[in-house]
Parts: structure tokens; sequence; C-alpha cells
């Protein structure tokens, strides 16, 4: 693929926002409440297999049937995170990991999701299902608008684009607003120590719980855009790495700072998508089925260096990592 | 009549199953464990350290069709030099920043090992040249030789791991360095030094464990380990963080466990693709009522 | 004087066989400062984890102005007046000073998610709380400190905060777990000023943990000593200075003499 | 060498073992220790005072190269042929040379057996383990009877103790103590006290942080006061207790007494 197409830098763009929203939900569960969930990517994908299965098995209409894949999302969040409210930080990274790779192999395994070929197989192999019949329409009258005020580069993939920012955009603005409200403080303080914030009469088990919902919703949302966007979606695609780029955009920014996920998600975008289609030197090296092994290996390069070199991300502050403790 | 005979038989040679099976996460679980406890990193590249002893061995027994037992020596040290040069490079430097960034960057550090390998070694399903199809039938169990050494494997070094940390100075050491590490390093002891011994232990542990799951497995590839990873770490867990003990106790119940979920009287069973599934429901169980896990202590505020 | 602030009736806590706290009772007199002495391994501190809401106690009861307290969770029983600091000061070392105070303050509505999606930081009682914060800080004299992390204060100065914290949260009764530990004769002289100032101006009542005898003895009205899990006296001040039970298994010939 | 005292129980200041000039420590950028001097002579008691923040414990941490970023001169033994540049040493390296520390808090190894504490103690000279739990069960009697049980199900004052006797297990020469009263009874206070005293009475030269002045300058030989990062006074402990500029910064007046008095 041309590197200098549009085409393929607004698709990287959708993928980045994506991703960022992801990185957003582990955000308000690690960031802000110190709930390291090492599961993430179970969000994505129950709400994804929940509104594909709702639309072609129970033809229910799309927006419910997403609003009902973020309601299975956030349930999932309260499923693990009622039981390991009550655990050390240890134990609820091994307790959501398990959880998520439960939903993995259930996904993989089952008729009823399609198994490994995933959404197209939900209807069994003699049916070609697909959930995106409401969308198509939906996302067209958008890029006939777009198509209106920007001309030609509005295409289907501008228009997820700017679905995909904005909603961000959004989200983020609330999520700063919220940080530096006292709910914010509350949250940070149990993140801290949630003994000192139990005994200044604040309801800890409460506070984890909206975050493990808060990050239920935005990974649940995040989920149903890239089925929407990508239109077949397969256990595949919610691989347990998928949790650990959430990680890197968060680290790629600073841990502790909201407004700079977009950049960290705009950086991986291109490390991940930019590594997928590029084929200069050393790309040119490797042929394209052995680019993805050679993709996952610098972005796990990266995140080892970036550890290494630079912990407190981009904008972070290095003292605080020293007061840590 | 006949069929309660065979179910009864299913049932016998499902928990022999399970105690191989057990077994191998026995084995490398008391590495990971060890290393969580005393290194303070939970290792997820434990299972790529696996999957490059595997290869290490195929490369010793297949390519260059040395003598298995010297491929079984040769896969040891090269996982153990892997995980000594892996901790002087890269963790021991970092120590100090917390176990969720220890934790990011050996995620990190697994996925270069493993698609590394897929680039170098290739995505095709390996084998050994040990011979497979052989089966000793016991007549209440079939019992394969590779089965056999990976039980006989796992049966001495679990135990003898665990007699050195309660009864050997260097045990002693290990889990004074675990325990307050600051107070060692006063007491005299060279943690630096311990934690090469503990990456040793573990490396060597880990090498042996996936070359034992490749052979029971029968063919692998650079996923070997990887997709054990989070069953290894659940028997850390199980077990207790640190607890040599634990993580054989806990390694053999949750192999049990899975093999015998998939008993026909148990609920019909469980169909064999869902095993892990039922390795997660224990443990999510388990952390449920005991949070510490089996053997660990409780902590009071 | 004469009404029960706190009553604790009977109270039994198990550790595997150990039986930390055995069977211990006593009360505090509203708007006293009562002492709990003993030696180490009396339980003094769990009997604190277990009005406090931190553990459960295995049998007996806590009452709190005719409530009874006892299965409740921490924060419960911080909520209905009844707040602690901790042995080791827990203080929220990467959030500021001011932050740490401001946590304290009782009765947020922008605690609550949805008025906090709504006002942000921009309230009208944020702003309360944070001059009641700046008070609290000025009587501490940590005024200088409030934008610093509190990660960066000295031990004494963990004290002072997490002291100021408690105070924010509008206690009617004030555990306190040794706050004398680790500070420095002059600060103690101005710490124990402060819990004086408190019953006297506040008229809170407050129950105290603490090893400086001379601190025990001339500030509460009250002492309660304890030994093995169980109350071995209670009286006065004076009447603890001279109990044999107590100099034998606590003051020591040595410190009686001393103080 | 002999130590004389004179002039109140002031040491003259013969052989040094420890001699501490000019130490700036810092944790990350939040500095510490602006330049601090000290002397300690060999075999005697020599208490470091002051006020919370003021940098002795962090001055500990400096001497032992714990978690600190430091600079200046730190000497083992300044006047033999053999200084020692502790500077240039890791933690368990101090230790080999004769010195070594019981910190405040964490003192103890909580899940091993105290037999097995004091075993770690001597990690030096494996050989003569059991001959030094003779020896130091014999300094700290009450020892004897708990050796079998975990160290996490030990008292305050038993804890105290068995940090002490872990440090003593390395036979050091110099023995530094972080605040050993702290959280611990009036009754179990003067016993470590009398420890303390025991200890130096063997030739063990001690250096001590404390926080009940008082009771601390009436067992040493010598005090030195630190106050934000820097040395304020110095002088032999009698003198120290008397000078009226010194009760007034850091030991406080007497408070109130009670009336039985």
């Amino acid at each position: 693929m041309d590197i200098l197409n549009p085409a393929f830098w607004v698709f990287v763009g959708v993928v980045a926002g994506i991703y960022g929203l992801l990185a957003l939900a582990l955000y308000v569960q690690f960031s802000m409440a110190g709930l390291p969930n090492f599961g993430h990517v179970a969000f994505m994908a129950l709400a994804a297999y929940t509104m594909a299965l709702l639309v072609i098995r129970a033809d229910v209409a799309l927006v419910w049937a997403g609003v009902a894949g973020i309601a299975a999302a956030v349930a999932l969040g309260l499923l693990l995170g009622i039981p390991s409210v009550r655990l050390r930080a240890n134990y609820l990274a091994i307790a959501t990991v398990a959880g998520s790779e439960m939903i993995r192999y259930l996904s993989t395994n089952l008729n009823l999701t399609g198994g490994a070929v995933g959404s197209v197989g939900m209807l069994g192999p003699t049916h070609f299902a697909t959930y995106t019949n409401a969308w198509q329409p939906f996302i067209e009258s958008i890029t006939a608008a777009l198509r209106h005020a920007v001309g030609s580069v509005a295409t289907t993939d501008f228009s997820m684009f700017c679905l995909v920012w904005v909603t961000l955009g959004l989200l983020l603005m609330l999520f700063r607003r919220l940080e530096r409200s006292p709910w914010g403080r509350v949250m940070k303080a149990i993140r801290e120590d949630e003994e000192a914030a139990a005994s200044l009469g604040k309801h800890v088990e409460a506070y984890k719980l909206q975050a493990l919902v808060l990050g239920g919703i935005v990974g649940g949302l995040a989920g149903i855009l890239w089925a929407l966007e990508i239109g077949v979606f397969s256990p595949d695609d919610f691989q347990p790495t998928l949790t650990f780029y959430a990680y890197l955009i968060l680290i790629l920014g600073g841990m502790n700072r909201v407004w700079a996920i977009p950049v960290g998600a705009v950086l991986f975008g291109v490390l991940y998508s930019g590594t997928r289609f590029l084929s200069f030197f050393p790309l040119s090296l490797v042929d394209t089925g052995e680019r993805a092994y050679l993709r996952l290996l610098i972005v796990g390069l990266v995140l080892v260096l970036l550890m290494a070199v630079r912990p407190q991300g981009m904008f972070g502050k290095r003292e605080e990592l020293l007061l840590e403790k | 009549m006949l069929n309660e005979w065979h179910m009864g038989s299913l049932l016998l040679q499902l928990i022999y199953n399970g105690l191989v099976e057990g077994a191998i996460l026995a084995l490398t679980g008391l590495g990971a464990t060890l290393v969580w406890g005393i290194q303070r990193v939970a290792n997820f590249a434990h299972g790529d350290y696996m999957t490059l002893g595997a290869y290490v061995a195929f490369l010793l027994d297949v390519t260059w069709s040395t003598n298995p037992v010297v491929a079984a020596i040769g896969t040891v040290v090269a996982t153990a030099a892997l995980a000594v040069g892996l901790h002087f490079i890269l963790l021991r430097p970092l120590r100090g920043r917390g176990l969720v960034a220890l934790s990011l960057i050996t995620v990190g550090l697994g996925l270069v090992l493993r698609n590394a390998l897929f680039l170098v070694a290739g995505s095709q399903p390996r084998q050994y040249a040990f011979n497979q199809t052989a089966v000793i039938d016991l007549g209440f169990v079939r019992v394969a030789p590779a089965e056999l050494w990976t039980g006989i494997a796992a049966i001495t070094a679990v135990p003898a791991v665990a007699a050195m940390l309660a009864w050997t100075p260097l045990g002693k050491t290990m889990r004074a360095v675990a325990d307050n590490r600051d107070l060692a390093e006063i007491s005299g002891i060279d943690t630096d030094g311990i934690g090469l011994y503990v990456w040793i232990v573990a490396g060597a542990l880990a090498g042996l464990g996936g070359a034992m799951l490749a052979l029971v497995q029968g063919t692998f590839d650079p996923n070997l380990g990887f997709n054990v990873l989070f069953l290894i770490l659940t028997v850390v867990v199980l077990g207790g963080i640190g607890n040599a003990f634990g993580a054989l106790l806990g390694g053999l119940v949750l192999g049990v466990v899975m093999e015998v979920s998939t008993w026909p009287p148990f609920f019909g069973g469980v169909p064999t693709q869902y095993q892990p599934v039922v390795g997660f429901v224990v443990l999510i169980l388990l952390l449920m009522f005991r949070p510490q896990g089996i053997l660990g202590r409780a902590r009071v505020l | 004087m004469t009404e029960h602030a706190l009553l604790v009736d009977g109270i039994v806590r198990r550790f595997g066989g150990v039986r930390a706290v055995d069977g211990a009772s006593f009360t505090v007199q509203d708007g006293s400062i009562t002492g709990l002495i003993g030696p180490n391994g009396a339980g003094k501190t769990t009997v604190f984890n277990i009005i406090s809401g931190f553990l459960r106690a295995d049998g007996g009861a806590v009452t709190f102005r005719g409530r009874r307290l006892d299965g409740f969770p921490p924060h419960r029983i911080a909520q209905a007046g009844l707040v602690r600091t901790f042995q080791a000061p827990r203080i929220l070392t990467r959030m500021s000073v001011l932050e740490n105070l401001m946590l304290g303050g009782v009765k947020q509505p922008g605690e609550r998610f949805a008025l906090a999606c709504l006002l942000g930081s921009a309230s009208r009682r944020e702003r309360e709380v944070r001059e009641e914060a700046m008070a609290v800080l000025d009587l501490l004299r940590l005024t200088h400190l409030a934008p610093a992390y509190a990660g960066t204060l000295s031990g004494g100065q963990r004290k002072l905060l997490e002291l100021g914290r408690a105070l924010m949260a509008a206690p009617r009764l004030l555990l306190l777990d040794e706050p004398l530990a680790g500070v420095a004769p002059a600060l103690a002289d101005q710490l124990l000023d402060h819990v004086g100032t408190l019953r006297k101006h506040r008229g809170m009542t407050i129950l105290i943990i603490e090893h400086d005898m001379e601190a025990v003895m001339s500030i509460c009205d009250w002492v309660v000593a304890m030994d093995q899990g169980r109350v071995i006296a209670s009286g006065t001040p004076r009447q603890i200075q001279t109990n044999e039970r107590v100099i034998a298994s606590y003051l020591g010939t040595v410190a009686a003499a001393h103080v | 060498m002999p130590v004389s005292y004179a002039e109140g129980g002031a040491a003259i200041v013969s052989d040094t073992i420890l001699s501490v000039s000019d130490v700036r420590a810092r944790y990350g950028d939040e500095h510490i220790l602006k330049g601090v001097s000290i002397d300690v002579p060999r075999g005697s008691i020599v208490a470091l005072l002051g006020p919370n923040g003021s940098g002795k414990s962090t001055l500990l941490k400096a001497i032992y190269g714990l978690n600190v970023k430091r600079s200046g001169t730190i000497l083992f033994r300044p006047q033999g042929r053999e200084a020692v540049d502790l500077l240039r040493l890791k933690p368990h390296e101090v230790t080999a040379h004769g010195v070594n520390l019981v910190p405040q808090l964490a003192n103890i190894f909580p899940d091993l057996s105290v037999y097995e504490n004091l075993e770690i103690g001597s990690i030096g000279d494996r050989k003569r383990t059991v001959e030094r739990i003779e020896r130091v069960v014999g300094v700290l009697p009450l020892l004897r009877h708990l050796l079998r049980r975990r160290a996490a199900t030990l008292s305050g004052g038993q804890r105290q103790t068995l940090g002490i006797a872990r440090a003593l297990m390395s036979e050091p020469e110099l023995l530094i103590l972080d605040e050993p009263s702290a959280g611990l009874a009036p009754n179990i206070v003067d016993g470590v006290f009398a420890q303390v005293q025991e200890i130096n009475r063997r030739g063990v030269s001690l250096l001590i942080v404390e926080q009940k002045a008082r009771q601390c300058l009436a067992i040493a030989h010598y005090g030195y006061v630190l106050d934000q990062g820097r040395n304020q006074i110095d002088g032999p402990s009698a003198r120290l207790l008397e000078d009226p500029e010194m009760i007034r910064l850091y030991l406080g007046a007497r408070r109130r007494q009670p009336e039985s008095h």
C-alpha cells in the first residue's frame, strides 16, 4: 500500500482512536482507581459479540444491540470485579486475565459465536452472517453530509474517523473534569491507600465498582466501534496482547496524564499499522506473512525500551514514580 | 456394568493425565513463583522461556541428533543462561519500579522472544525424534514413556527445590531476601548474587518444562509456552506467591481438576477444549474465598 | 461528663489460636481524653481496629452514643463520627498536602459521580472545603507545604498531616494510635497542645493509644490499661500509676518512679 | 585501644571508628542532608538526636548506601592503615567490613524462625554460626527459649531484641541502631537501653538515633543534634543534658508533673 495514500492514514487514525478508547477505559481503572486489570480486551470482545449476536440471531435493532453489548461488558466488569475488589493488586491482575481468557476460549469454541471464523459463522457454515446492514446506510449518510463540507476526502473510513475521535475527545473532556472533581480525589486516594480512604468515611468498594463500570462502558464502546469498523471479526481480533497495547498507549503518553492518551494512541497507531503496511528497509527483508511477527516484535521492543528508559512516559514527571510505594 | 467399568478406568486415566499435566505446570510454576516471590517480577515471558527450551531441545535432538540426555542438559543450560542474561541486562537495572511496571516489561520481552522465534524457526509444527507411539499398558492406565519421564522430572525437581529452600544456607538466604530485601542486604547478603541463583533455577525449570510439554503434546510451535502462560500464573497464585510446595500442589490440583472435568459422569463431562476455562473458574472461585492462595499466609492490618 | 460516648463490651478477637483480644470492656466518657495503655501485644491496636471497623470481632459489642457499631464497615463508622489515625501514618504520598486534607472533608456532594460530571471542581462546597483545609494547615503550621506532594514530608510532618486530615472528617470521637511515636519532643509538645485544644474548643472526645507515659499522665482524664487482651485496670492517671498490676506488667519500677 | 572518659563522661577522642564529614544525601531531587559531620570514638556510645525530618535516619542510610544518593566522606577505621571508604561499598560489603545496622521498623525476617534470623546474621562466616548464636544468646538471654518460634509471632520488645541479636551475629565493631525504643512500652524501653549498655561493655561501638533524647543521652557518651540536614549542637552527653539551649530547642521542657510528685 502506498504510504502517501491518505485513505491509509485515515484507517490508521480510526484504529488509533479505538485503541485510544480502550486505553481510556484502562485509565479509569488503573491510573485513577489503581485496579490493574490485565484482561481489558474482554470488555471489547464481549460487547462486540453481544451486539453481533443480537443483530444476527435475534434481529434486534443495531442501536439496542449496541447498548446491550455495552451492558454486557459492564456486567462482566462487575462479575470479575465484585469478588476482586477485595483482592490485593497482584490477584486482581490474575483474576482479570483469567476472566478474559475464559471469554476468548468460549468464543473460539462455541458454535453460537461462530467459533474460530468469528462473526461470519454465527449462522453456521452455510450462511454468511453480517451485522452491519443497518450500519452501512447510517455511515453512508454521514459520509454524504461530510462530503458537502470537506469534499472528496470524505469516505466511510473518514466518517468513522470523525465519529471515533469526537467520541474520544468528548470522553477525554469528561474524564478530565471528573479527575479534578472531589470524586476524582477520592479515586486517587483509593489508588494510593484504600484503608486510609475508608478511615475517612469513603465507601471504597462503591468507588471501585464505579471504576469497573466506567471501564466496562468505555471498553465496550471501543469493542463496538471496532466491530463496526472492520465489518467482520473473529476471536483473533481480541488477543490478550490487545490489553497490553492499551497499557503501551498509556505509558507512551504518561501513566497519569489523561490528555496524553490521544498522543500515545496516535504514536501507537503509526507504529503498529505503519509496520503492517510499509515495506521499506528493514521491513523489506521479510515477506508480508512474516511481517506480522516483525511488527509484534517491534511493539514488544518499544514497550521494553520505553519502560526502561522513560517509564513516566513523555509527559509524566519522574518524581511521581519515585514517590510510589 | 461394562460401561461402569469403562467409566472407572477412564477416570483413572484422566487422573493420570491430569497428574502428568499438573507435573509440568508445577515444574514451571515453581520457577515462576520463586521469581515472583524473591525477585518481585510476575514474569509474563515465562511461557516464552519454556518455548525457547523446547526449540533448543529440538535443535539438539532433531537437527543435531544428540543423545536425549545431552539434549535435556543442553536445554536446561541454555534456558538458564537466557534467564540469567536477561536478568542482568534488563530486569536487574530496573528493579524497584514496582510490580506492574516490571510485569509490563516482561510482556514486551515475551512479545520479542515469541515473535523472534516465529521469524527464525517458522510457524510450522515441530516434533521430536523420540518414539511417541510406544505405550506401556498397565491395564488400568496407559502410560507413554514421555509422560513417565515428565513425571519423574517433576517428582524429583520440585521436592528438591523445596528442600533446598527449607534447609540449605542458599535456600534460607533466598527466603530472607524474599522476606525483607533491605535487611538481607544489611545482613551481608549480596542480593544481586541471589537473583542469579533464583533465575538459574527458574530458567532451568522453564526450559525443562517446555521440552516436557512439547514432548507430551506431540507437536509444538512458537506459541507453545504462551498458550500455558496464564495457567502457570494461575498455579503461582493458587499455591501462594513464592511458595514452592504451593506451586507443586497448585499445579497438580489444577492439572487433575482440568482433566477430570471432562469425565462424562461429571455433568456429562466438559468438552476438552474448555479445560482451561475450568482452570480459570477454579482460580476465581479460590481467590474469592482464599485470596492469599492455598498455602499463602494471610496478612493482617 | 457523665454520658458514655463509647462503650466497648467484652470484645474478643482470635488470630489463629491466639486470643489477641480476650473479652476487653471499657467505656469512654463524653468529652474526655481517655488513654489506652499496655505492653506491646496487649491487644490495644487490635481493639482500635475493631472499633474502627477494620477488623471484625469474634464476640462482644461496640456501642457509640447508643448505637451498635460492631460489624459495620470502616467507612460507615467514620461517617458516624468515629475517626481514627494509624500508628504508621497512612498519608497519600502522590497527592498534595492540600488534597490530603480536602479528602477528609465531610458532606461533599461532588464526591458523587453524577454531580462530579456536571460540576467538576467548581462548587460552593468545594471552596468551603478548601478554606477549611487551609485553616487546618494554618493550625498545624504547614501552610507553606500545601502544594507539596505529601510523599516528600518527614515522619513528624506526616503525623501532623494525618491528624489534620482526621480533623477534616469532623470526628465526634477521635481515635489516635500512638500519635507521639517517632515524634521529636518539641513537636510532641505541639501535638499534645493541639489535642488539648480540640477537646476544649471543639468538645471532641478522644481515645488515645500512647507509650509516652509522661504525655498520657499529663493529658488524659482517664486511663485504661490492658494486658494479654484484657483490661487489667482503669482509673485516673494517678490511680493507674500506683496500680501494682500495671506497674508489674507495663510501667516497670524504673518508669513508674520516673513519671 | 582503651577509651578514657573525662569531664563528666566525655570521651577523649583517641581513636575514631567512624568518621563522617560533610556528607550530603538526597532522595531523587529531595535534598535531606546538606553537609553533616560526626565522629564515633571507638568503644563509645554516640547519640544522634534531632527533630523529625532533620535527617538522622537518612544519615544512617547514607552510611549504609541504602536507597539514597550520597556524597562527602564516610570512613570506617579512618586512622588505621586500612581505612575503608564506605561510599564505595554496597550495603552487604559494609557489613562484611565490621558494621551492622538495626533499622527502625522492618528489622527482622518475619517468615523465618528466630534461629534462622540469627543464621542469616552470620552469613559472612557460616562455620562459626553455632558458636556465635551461643554468644549472642548469652548477651540477650531473652531469646534462648524463643529460638524455634517464627519471628512474626514475637512481641514488639522481642522483635527489637531479635533485630539487635541478628546484627550482633556478624560480630560488628560498630553497631548502628535506628530508634530502638520506637513504639515500645516503658518497661521494655528500659530493657532495650540496658541491652545497649551491655553490648557496649563488651567492646562494641554504637551509634544510636533516638527520639527519647533524655533517656538516650543518659546512656551515651557523646551526642550530636541534627536539624534541617545540618549539624546544630554537639558535645558530651552530660553537658548536653544541662545545656539550656539544648533543653529549649530539642529536649523539651519536662511536662506538667502529675500531682503525686
